[in-house]
């Protein structure tokens, strides 16, 4: 954190945390906070003409752990097309060497994030057995706060309780492996399905019960989102829903975020939701196959809008040639079976799984140009921004850096017949999406609310990200577009908010004028829960490793202090 | 070892022999130029596609020659190291001694042809790449190493001589054509192309099945083949309701 | 003199490894890597005795090491000089540019050589170099 | 009152047991017993009590020499020979931690340096196979829980890694499989009778060199065709019967090793492995291992990977990117073509490892080897520079074979004034942005990198 005072004047301020939509003003930065006032010494930047916005956060994004490195090590020719470097020109400036374009290295990872003034990028999934890999990268990633969701709903210890009922071993179990992992929060990715995968099989639909636990996708997520507001998390549960990808799902997605109904966030961090649904655009699919594949975004949104206690994230396609990785393990081995390319399927000892397949997401083949309609179609059906979070579920369905291209689509219905207008088969489409009868383009404000201020709160984190009110961190981001007099090429929002013209994290200047000029100083966040012991949870956890279920020692199983310089600890404590 | 990835006719096109002399290259990572090596006389013609590139003296250790042109020709009096010709779009290059690896690597179109032997990887993809070679021609008059034609989707290539092992091996289109004996390892994980072999292999893939004998004229050479398809281990498309295989031919024993 | 050509392999053993983290210039480490298997049948073609020391020469090289009868069952054809300094004075240095070179599966000639002696890890490797000093 | 160590990993094999009890003297300077380890991993541990063991970087002298010289100086010399050099080779990382690797990427974007791993002599093939092919595979608990039918293909674990039938392959008793070795049908594939194909099953003794063509075999049946009557040397028969075992398993693990990557085919051996081990994902559940050869030698693939998106074989002489390539950024061809100009020899004997004349190239220049012991490397060097042992007397994060960190705890005191690999790389990077004056770019973390007194309270 750096110490003494900047004030950025005069710049359009967009921060939905105090309505504020684009009123001229100043925001002054104290010992890296942000202040009401500062000295008339206080080191000014200039931000006249340019809209000024808080440090973005991301909600999901897949950024650091073994299976982002097993996509990076299996494609080297992400690096390179036709001999060339992909990935652009290294820093100029003698910092680190970047590489990469879908799964980018970590050093450009970090820059590339800080280009676009982000702050906050969460790792959506940490196999716990592997989660000192995962603090190895969060700790070489340059800049960004980090923080990490391990995942819950294939676990052997969570089904087994759950299976009996036990919300309060699970619970405890959460708290375990939280602090175990330094961990933010609990993920579920395709319940019950990955574990069945450990067999070669898997769980499409809510009731299919897992092999051998007996138990099914929709009793895991009952229960854990009954352990989670058990805690009083600071995020809700974070769910990747059951047959992901496939023609004709959504019926079940809106099943899964029905079993949210009647919970209530239980929490003291301001947080108002009890589950996220992470890329729904995935999840959001009509047809019977590929032949009548299209969107069903209106109606999964129509539910979304009307269930207050839910938020989600869009993963929209942005069609690039990418690297699809997830946990999901059976989709990854169907998805390879469609496209015939390279498979890497990482299963792991009694808590998850892991594939990797590349993936080209291609305009003129016709089930991803109705994918890219169905991800903008739900930011566009939405009500309620503050619940609605953009994301391409990195690198699932595209690469981050494409942010500021989603966002170009979503506030240009120009831009958006741009697109369709290259594709091969505009009218086709057209019929199986909604995307051609939309008018509306959303506001800075809105973008705003879908990359700052909404998944902070989402996070439990907005006491101190995603807005610029005294108090927060003073991560700001001032970016080259002038809030009157708002370009007509919808081009140039892209171009804006692809490099920040300064972006100011923890009051030190870290990018000025698009490139990196200081590596500031990161932070890796996690979730630390006092609850009482547990003589159950402890003995069941110790079993596992001394009977040897597990293949290593307990005592190398939690991750070390040091991994994890710069934490930030966020305490919640469970009264016995 | 001189990285010479700016000896194209694209490069040179436009500019004067002073101009190319100061065209960049590497060695290691000093920055050096053209002329730090070579004499350069000439100028390049006003396109790539007017521009010949005539080079003396031994190229043993100057890699990316010809690398990802698109017109005009490159002759090289001798040998020449790594990447000849590698990711070239058109035009045309002619090594009059012998090729290092990874000759014509992801090539897309144009002609490479060498007088001499080549090394590894003729016309291969870069690792990981399953987008191997697209199109153009590449002729070997001597013989060549392994892994020919991994991963190829296109175009030709021809060893006049012998090669080693693994020909074609995961390949997906083009043809190949070996005139002289090959150790083994023919069409491995091959999906669909086709192979010709003039000689003998020494080891068959197991997955090749003999369907018949047929009549054909390859590369100037009328003979009777023994006409084999697989890989029958690995997957394969359909067309029109029938799988598409691999198919090799080998010149039968008169 | 008889000679045999066969097809080397060179290849982790337990005697090796449990040697070499003893040190290579440990004694333990020179008994468990000057050694040629091969089978008994190959052995008399060439005239070997067990036990005595033969020359192994192959495209690049050759090395005095001592033919023994296999500890694990090696077929007629095949020798295997376990992994280290004595194996490596004859693996081919050729990758198939893979980077990998040709440690298994190479061409080599083997004659008896019972009158030669065996050279020590430093003899060979600080001699390839020009450093070998008579071990002083 | 000697101290009994719990919970210690062996740095020795890919296996990385981590269930290693060391007994140490009072004053943690000596390693008095070791319990649960094998031969190699115990002779290693009681090596490092060595009392000849370097405590001082070594110069080679005009005379052919060896001096010793203070630590500053050798970091002098070795930051200058570097950085003087076109193309320096930094090889090796058989037996460092992944801090270690991590600073050493400093040192090689600033010198302009290949880096590269053992893997390149070892399991390099492995890295290009799962390039071009993928890599379903899964930890070493799921063959332990799970695995009913087990496949050593070119691998010898009896020998290269001494507790991976008993730890993980055939013999433990899982979740799944609680009768341990009775429930498992157990398959070799190798041209000799090994130790390990004394334990299978089925051994199918191939002709050395004819694996690709096998595993081809078992794809052609496996999709329902005929193959010849022999494959490889093997009978029909015999090939059917095997795939048969395989496709019935309900979980069905394939091991593989130097078998394969060290002979002719290298990578396309595993390439088909893989295709192999993705068919029978079709009929059933199947995984494919590599058999890692060093505790952490998945762990340079690793750091790399997320540090320059190449596992290996990292050409970082142009400074805007990393280039690789193996064949040509590789090591040994490297070496060959006369390519580099310096060699840096880490944790790792490139002197007894690598073919003889690979070595004769290498030494035409200079030639540094930075190792805790003497070893052939270090006795050819122009420099060498004495290092903690990652594993014995420094802790750092290791890869196991299947990628699982585990974090390695030290059991004895360093030798006074020994670095570890990581500081000393440190110390290089620094004096490397002195001689080029530049600021050094340690991102946020170097100044709370300590290890702590006390490991995480579970």
């Amino acid at each position: 954190m750096a110490s003494g005072e900047m004030i950025v004047k005069g710049g359009f301020i967009i921060d939905p945390t105090r309505k504020i939509d684009g009123d001229v003003g100043d925001v002054a930065i104290k010992d890296g906070k942000i202040v009401d006032k500062v000295s008339s010494s206080a080191k000014v930047i200039d931000a006249k003409g340019k809209i000024v916005m808080a440090g973005a956060v991301d909600v999901h994004s897949h950024v650091a752990g073994p299976k982002v490195n097993a996509g990076r090590l299996m494609r080297p020719e992400d690096k390179f097309i036709s001999g060339f470097c992909r990935s652009g020109m290294a820093q100029k400036n003698g910092y680190r060497m970047e590489s990469g374009f879908s799964i980018p290295s970590v050093f450009k990872t970090g820059y590339d994030y800080a280009r676009m003034g982000y702050t906050f990028v969460m790792e959506a999934a940490m196999p716990p057995l592997l989660a000192p890999h995962t603090h190895e990268e969060i700790h070489d990633t340059p800049i960004i706060d980090e923080a990490a969701l391990p995942v819950f709903a294939n676990n052997w210890f969570v089904m087994d309780y759950l299976k009996k009922g036990e919300v309060e071993n699970t619970a405890s179990y959460i708290a375990w492996l939280l602090k175990a992992t330094k961990g933010y929060g609990v993920k579920l990715v395709n319940p019950g399905g990955t574990a069945a995968w450990a067999w070669g099989l898997n769980c499409l639909s809510l009731n299919d019960p897992v092999p051998f636990f007996e138990i099914t996708p929709a009793e895991i997520i009952k229960g854990l989102i009954e352990a989670n507001e058990y805690l009083g998390l600071p995020h809700s549960i974070h769910l990747h829903q059951n047959n992901l990808g496939n023609p004709g799902n959504y019926p079940d997605t809106i099943a899964a975020l029905k079993i949210a109904e009647g919970f209530k966030a239980k929490n003291k961090f301001g947080r108002e939701s009890v589950m996220h649904s992470t890329h729904l655009q995935f999840h959001s699919y009509g047809g019977d196959g590929w032949k009548d594949f299209c969107s069903k975004a209106k109606e999964v949104m129509d539910y979304v809008n009307k269930q207050k206690n839910i938020t989600i994230d869009l993963g929209c396609v942005t069609l690039d040639e990418t690297t699809t990785m997830t946990a999901d393990g059976p989709f990854e081995h169907h998805l390879h079976g469609l496209n015939h390319l390279k498979w890497t399927n990482v299963d792991v000892e009694m808590e998850t799984a892991a594939g990797v397949v590349p993936y080209i997401y291609d305009k003129n083949v016709l089930p991803n140009a109705i994918q890219w309609a169905t991800g903008l179609e739900l930011a566009l059906f939405a009500k309620d921004m503050d619940r609605t979070f953009i994301t391409t579920d990195h690198p699932n369905a595209g690469p981050f850096t494409r942010y500021p291209r989603v966002i170009k689509w979503l506030m240009s219905r120009k831009a958006r017949e741009a697109t369709l207008a290259t594709m091969k088969n505009p009218d086709k489409v057209i019929n199986a999406t909604y995307i051609n009868g939309i008018d509306r383009e959303l506001t800075l404000f809105e973008i705003a609310q879908m990359t700052r201020s909404g998944p902070a709160k989402c996070l439990g984190l907005s006491s101190v990200y995603g807005g610029l009110a005294s108090g927060m961190n003073a991560d700001v981001g001032i970016f080259d577009l002038n809030y009157k007099d708002m370009p007509k090429d919808a081009e140039k929002i892209e171009t804006a908010l692809q490099r920040a013209a300064c972006f100011i994290k923890g009051g030190e200047v870290i990018v000025r004028d698009g490139e990196v000029v200081s590596h500031g100083h990161k932070k890796t966040v996690w979730v630390k829960v006092k609850i009482p012991e547990n003589p159950q949870v402890t003995r069941d956890v110790s079993q596992a490793f001394t009977h040897g279920t597990y293949t290593i020692d307990i005592r190398n199983y939690p991750v070390r202090e040091y991994l994890a310089p710069h934490q930030s600890i966020i305490d919640v404590n469970v009264e016995a | 070892m001189f990285e010479g990835y700016s000896i194209t006719p694209d490069a040179f096109a436009g500019k004067n022999a002073a101009q190319i002399a100061a065209l960049p290259g590497h060695e290691g990572k000093i920055h050096v130029t053209i002329g730090d090596f070579f004499e350069v006389s000439g100028n390049g013609g006003e396109t790539a596609a007017d521009t010949d590139i005539v080079i003396t003296g031994d190229c043993t250790r100057v890699k990316y020659i010809g690398a990802r042109m698109t017109a005009g020709t490159v002759t090289v009096n001798g040998n020449a190291d790594m990447y000849v010709g590698g990711w070239m779009k058109g035009g045309k290059i002619h090594i009059k001694g012998n090729m290092d690896s990874f000759c014509g690597i992801q090539m897309e179109g144009g002609e490479l042809l060498c007088d001499g032997d080549a090394k590894n990887h003729v016309g291969c993809a870069y690792r990981g790449d399953w987008r191997g070679m697209k199109g153009g021609t590449i002729r070997v008059k001597g013989s060549a190493g392994n892994d020919i034609g991994t991963f190829m989707l296109g175009g030709t290539i021809i060893i006049e001589k012998d090669a080693f092992i693994h020909v074609s091996t995961h390949a997906e289109g083009g043809t190949v054509v070996i005139k002289g004996d090959v150790e083994g390892r023919v069409g491995g994980q091959m999906v669909k192309g086709d192979m010709y072999v003039l000689g003998k292999i020494k080891f068959m893939m197991p997955g090749y099945k003999k369907v018949d004998t047929v009549e054909k004229e390859i590369d100037g050479v009328k003979a009777t083949f023994d006409h084999y398809i697989g890989d029958l281990g690995e997957r394969h498309p359909k067309s029109k309701g029938q799988v598409v295989y691999a198919n090799l031919y080998l010149k039968a024993v008169a | 003199m008889a000679k045999i050509n066969l097809n080397m392999i060179t290849q982790r053993s337990i005697e090796e490894g449990a040697a070499m983290e003893q040190g290579k210039t440990n004694p333990n480490y020179f008994i468990a890597c000057t050694v040629c298997e091969m089978n008994p049948e190959d052995m008399k073609k060439a005239g070997i005795w067990k036990n005595t020391n033969v020359k192994v020469t192959s495209e690049c090289g050759s090395v005095i090491v001592k033919a023994i009868e296999p500890t694990q069952y090696c077929p007629p054809g095949l020798a295997h000089i376990r992994q280290g300094v004595w194996a490596n004075q004859v693996v081919p240095p050729r990758t198939q540019s893979t980077g990998t070179p040709q440690y298994s599966g190479f061409p080599v000639t083997i004659e008896p050589a019972p009158s030669e002696r065996l050279k020590t890890a430093l003899e060979l490797v600080q001699g390839a170099v020009g450093l070998w000093n008579g071990g002083q | 009152m000697p101290k009994l160590i719990k919970g210690v990993g062996c740095p020795y094999c890919g296996s990385s047991c981590d269930d290693i009890e060391v007994l140490v003297s009072d004053d943690e300077t000596k390693i008095l017993e070791v319990h649960n380890a094998c031969i190699i991993g115990t002779n290693l541990f009681h090596h490092a009590n060595d009392p000849t063991r370097p405590r001082l970087p070594r110069k080679r002298q005009p005379d052919g020499s060896m001096k010793e010289i203070p630590y500053n100086e050798a970091i002098d010399f070795m930051a200058k020979t570097m950085l003087a050099a076109k193309k320096p080779l930094i090889y090796g990382f058989g037996s460092t931690n992944c801090e270690g690797m991590s600073a050493v990427a400093r040192i090689a974007e600033k010198s302009g340096a290949v880096l590269d791993n053992c893997a390149t002599i070892c399991h390099g093939p492995s890295f290009l196979a799962i390039f071009d092919n993928g890599y379903p595979s899964c930890t070493l608990g799921e063959a332990k829980n799970r695995a009913d039918v087990v496949v050593f293909w070119g691998c010898n674990p009896m020998h290269a890694h001494p507790r991976h039938t008993s730890r993980y392959s055939i013999f433990p008793r899982g979740y799944f499989t609680p009768k341990g070795q009775m429930q498992r049908t157990v398959l070799s594939i190798d041209p000799r009778e090994t130790d390990t194909a004394k334990l299978a099953d089925v051994h199918l003794m191939l002709d050395q060199g004819h694996d690709y063509e096998l595993f081809d075999a078992f794809r052609t049946v496996l999709k329902g065709f005929d193959i010849p009557d022999f494959v490889a040397g093997i009978p029909k028969e015999t090939i059917k019967k095997s795939v048969e075992i395989m496709k019935n398993a309900k979980f069905c693990m394939i091991f593989f090793g130097m078998g394969c990557t060290h002979t002719d085919g290298r990578n396309h051996n595993i390439d088909a492995a893989i295709s192999l081990t993705r068919d029978l994902n079709d009929h059933t559940k199947c995984s494919i291992m590599a058999m890692r050869g060093h505790y952490n030698i998945a762990g340079p693939g690793q750091v790399w990977a997320w540090q320059f998106g190449f596992p290996y074989c990292i050409d970082l002489s142009k400074g805007t990117h990393a280039h690789m390539n193996p064949g040509e950024t590789s090591s040994v061809d490297l070496a060959m073509r006369d390519e580099v100009d310096c060699f840096v020899n880490v944790g790792a004997d490139a002197g007894a490892h690598f073919p003889i004349q690979a070595v004769q190239h290498l030494k035409k220049h200079p030639f540094i080897t930075i190792d805790p012991n003497f070893n052939m490397a270090s006795e050819i060097s122009d420099l060498h520079i004495p290092v903690r042992i990652a594993g014995v007397d420094e802790p750092g994060v290791v890869y196991r074979m299947d990628n699982v960190p585990i974090q390695f705890r030290s059991v004895i005191k360093g030798l006074p004034g020994v670095p570890s690999d990581e500081e000393l790389f440190n110390m290089v990077y620094e004096r490397m942005c002195e001689l080029t004056k530049t600021e050094p770019i340690w991102l946020a973390a170097k100044e709370d990198r300590r290890y702590p007194e006390s490991e995480a309270v579970i």
